[in-house]
């Protein structure tokens, strides 16, 4: 009686040592590790099926769990627990010097169309920078101007305003505010003008944007671009 | 320790001897130049070895001492000091003191180069050996002999316990080696969304710098009316026509000069212009007074020709 | 009565989310985690510290161990079955003595100079020998020491606590023999004043590192070596 008490205890430590020697061996591999691979550290006769089902059951309410992958076995992060392993990060950039100029050029203007942005810079603006401007939140569609080829206008939004912590868009400084900042030389010619922005309401000459709009899709095109850039000397 | 390094055996109680680089730094009086970083010249040091060797092969009572594989004098040293086959604390620093400079003298003789340390270290030694034979006097300012003997064998201690320590750490099981980490790492998806900024000083820095960039690229200066002499005279000679009244210049230039700008090149061009038609005999002119009106009519030889 | 019997069973809800979660986060890591990395995961006002010693309880005995190394924490296979996984890598070269002596002395010494290293070890320390124990990132300058000549201070990384199985600099073989020797001291035992290895925050008597320090400059020079030799023998 005695004697098949102290064989049991062995087996049992016997048992708990090959399930130590599968943990330790599936935790370090670097791919996910089959019966026949544990094998040769096991003692002989050991019940390698058994064992890995005793192991999995063991870790089948933690963090990790014992999965098997056909006939290999693996450590993963328990299912439930996914979530832990995606991270949101978020990254400041500063904005490029094209976008904060057509930004700008947008805020003055508004509402104001592409080609009224490419004409004021002197050069044209790549797809990208619009996008990157609509991705911060700080420009919108307001609405499609009643010309021809049907220019989008862009505007300013209420995030906008928040970012450059202005009370109102006519709180962007004018043209003497603007000198006297020293942001623009006095040798300007007299005739140069800084409009006053508008982000209001639509406006008479402005149509709501079309229902493929709001979907994202902007469809003006390159010809329209060009035919639409009114000619300023005038 | 495995040394792989060429042995060399000497004759009994002929032990290598040598010294410690920090006593070196610090007996740079007795050898300025050089003190460290002089190599010995292991070629060379070979060659004096090996003779030693064949001089010696009938020496029965030899002892091996390793030269190479040693990481300095104090290594050296220490093992050496082992070889006394005492603790640490007591051996004789008298008689490694005089071994080692035995060993210098025996190497000298053999014409072996030895790095400049262990002449430095050999000149330390023989000063300490000194301090150790004379007995040590209250006045003297320098420490005793026995003090810097305990010195040197406290400076051995420590040598040998790091050594032990290094081994000891070495053999500790290591990551990678006998440790080991998850070998499948879950990697995380990291999902980047990006916030910009820029502040309302760039926004208006951007938008004023374009505003003059582009102005300035469109400006076109005005251009200024300048007549060159052959307008000047072509325009004189319509106005004066076939008149042969003294009349001012300024009053045939008269539609010419309501613009400011163009007025003194107006005048100019025309008094120059009615200078070459004067010579070309064409014209004649009177003024009356200095800073007066000038006065143009046709030349009448001219009309009586036409 | 019953509502204080919810409020446990509650409570150890709680505690059991957290133990998973502090396991996954572990266990996906491929380094050591903070607590403080793992904070943001767990419940409010959870004792991350009581957590962790908990887990760390439960893997005692198993073939993989959550291990401490200084305030960061890591799945590490048990030491008892390094025979049956240990790999002789061939890719990295064993140290040698010298570089061995060197990383002994800087981790029983830290923080320590390169004029200490050498004058422990009798001889001066070859250029590559330092940067091979950097380049193995086990060693770091900490510091520079406020005496003459300013030399740099080297102590031991997390990587060496992780690397060499310690759980702090406290438990390097050998220490309190050691330091009851009087070994980790520059003075004669009689005037016993013992250093203890400290790879803690700067001391008061090391400053910040320079900038060119940390762009891999080592600006030491050898004169600055030869007069930074402490005086033993006043």
């Amino acid at each position: 009686m005695s004697d098949e008490l102290f064989d049991n205890e062995e087996k049992l430590e016997l048992e708990e040592r090959n399930l130590r020697i599968i943990e330790a061996l599936i935790f370090a591999a670097d791919k996910p590790v089959s019966a026949k691979d544990l094998q040769p550290y096991l003692s002989d006769g050991a019940d390698i099926e058994h064992l890995l089902k005793k192991l999995a059951a063991l870790y089948e309410n933690r963090g990790v769990n014992l999965v098997r992958r056909e006939d290999e076995w693996a450590f993963r992060t328990a299912e439930d627990l996914a979530f832990l392993l995606r991270k949101e990060d978020e990254q400041t950039r500063p904005l490029s010097r094209a976008s904060l100029e057509t930004l700008a050029i947008i805020a003055y203007h508004q509402p104001t169309t592409r080609a009224e942005i490419e004409e004021i810079r002197g050069v044209s603006t790549g797809k990208g920078t619009l996008d990157i401007l609509l991705e911060t939140g700080w420009i919108k569609m307001r609405g499609r101007r009643r010309t021809p080829g049907r220019p989008i206008t862009y505007g300013t939004t209420k995030e906008f305003l928040d970012h450059f912590s202005l009370s109102s868009i006519k709180d962007l400084p004018g043209l003497e505010e603007l000198k006297g900042a020293g942001l623009l030389s006095n040798k300007l010619p007299p005739n140069i003008q800084i409009p006053v922005p508008f982000d209001g309401a639509l406006r008479d000459d402005e149509d709501h944007l079309e229902e493929e709009d709001l979907q994202g899709k902007i469809v003006e095109e390159e010809f329209l671009l060009q035919n639409s850039v009114p000619n300023e000397e005038k | 320790m495995d040394k792989k390094v060429r042995r060399c055996h000497i004759a009994d109680g002929e032990y290598f001897m040598a010294g410690l680089t920090f006593f070196a730094l610090k007996a740079n009086l007795f050898c300025r130049a050089n003190i460290i970083y002089l190599a010995v010249n292991m070629d060379e040091f070979d060659d004096g070895l090996l003779n030693l060797r064949e001089k010696d092969s009938d020496n029965a009572n030899r002892m091996y001492v390793d030269i190479r594989g040693y990481e300095g004098p104090l290594d050296l040293l220490l093992d050496l000091a082992r070889k006394q086959k005492v603790d640490l604390a007591n051996i004789s620093v008298l008689e490694l003191a005089e071994q080692y400079l035995e060993f210098i003298e025996k190497v000298r003789k053999n014409r072996i180069d030895i790095a400049a340390d262990y002449l430095v270290v050999a000149a330390w030694l023989a000063y300490l050996k000194s301090r150790l034979l004379v007995p040590h006097r209250d006045s003297d300012e320098e420490p005793s002999g026995e003090m810097m003997a305990a010195m040197l064998q406290f400076r051995l201690k420590k040598l040998e316990a790091m050594r032990k320590a290094s081994e000891q750490l070495i053999n500790r099981p290591r990551l990678g080696r006998q440790i080991f980490a998850r070998g499948q790492i879950e990697p995380v998806n990291i999902n980047i969304s990006v916030k910009f900024k820029a502040s309302l000083y760039d926004l208006l820095k951007a938008y004023a710098t374009q505003r003059e960039r582009t102005i300035s690229a469109n400006y076109v200066p005005s251009k200024r009316n300048v007549w060159s002499l052959q307008e000047a005279v072509n325009i004189l000679q319509r106005l004066i026509g076939n008149s042969v009244d003294w009349v001012p210049l300024e009053k045939y230039l008269l539609q010419y000069l309501s613009e400011d700008e163009d007025r003194s090149s107006v005048i100019a061009s025309s008094f120059s212009a009615s200078l070459e038609l004067a010579r070309q005999g064409q014209l004649e002119l009177k003024q009356i007074a200095p800073f007066s009106s000038l006065l143009l009519r046709r030349r009448k030889a001219n009309n009586l020709k036409q």
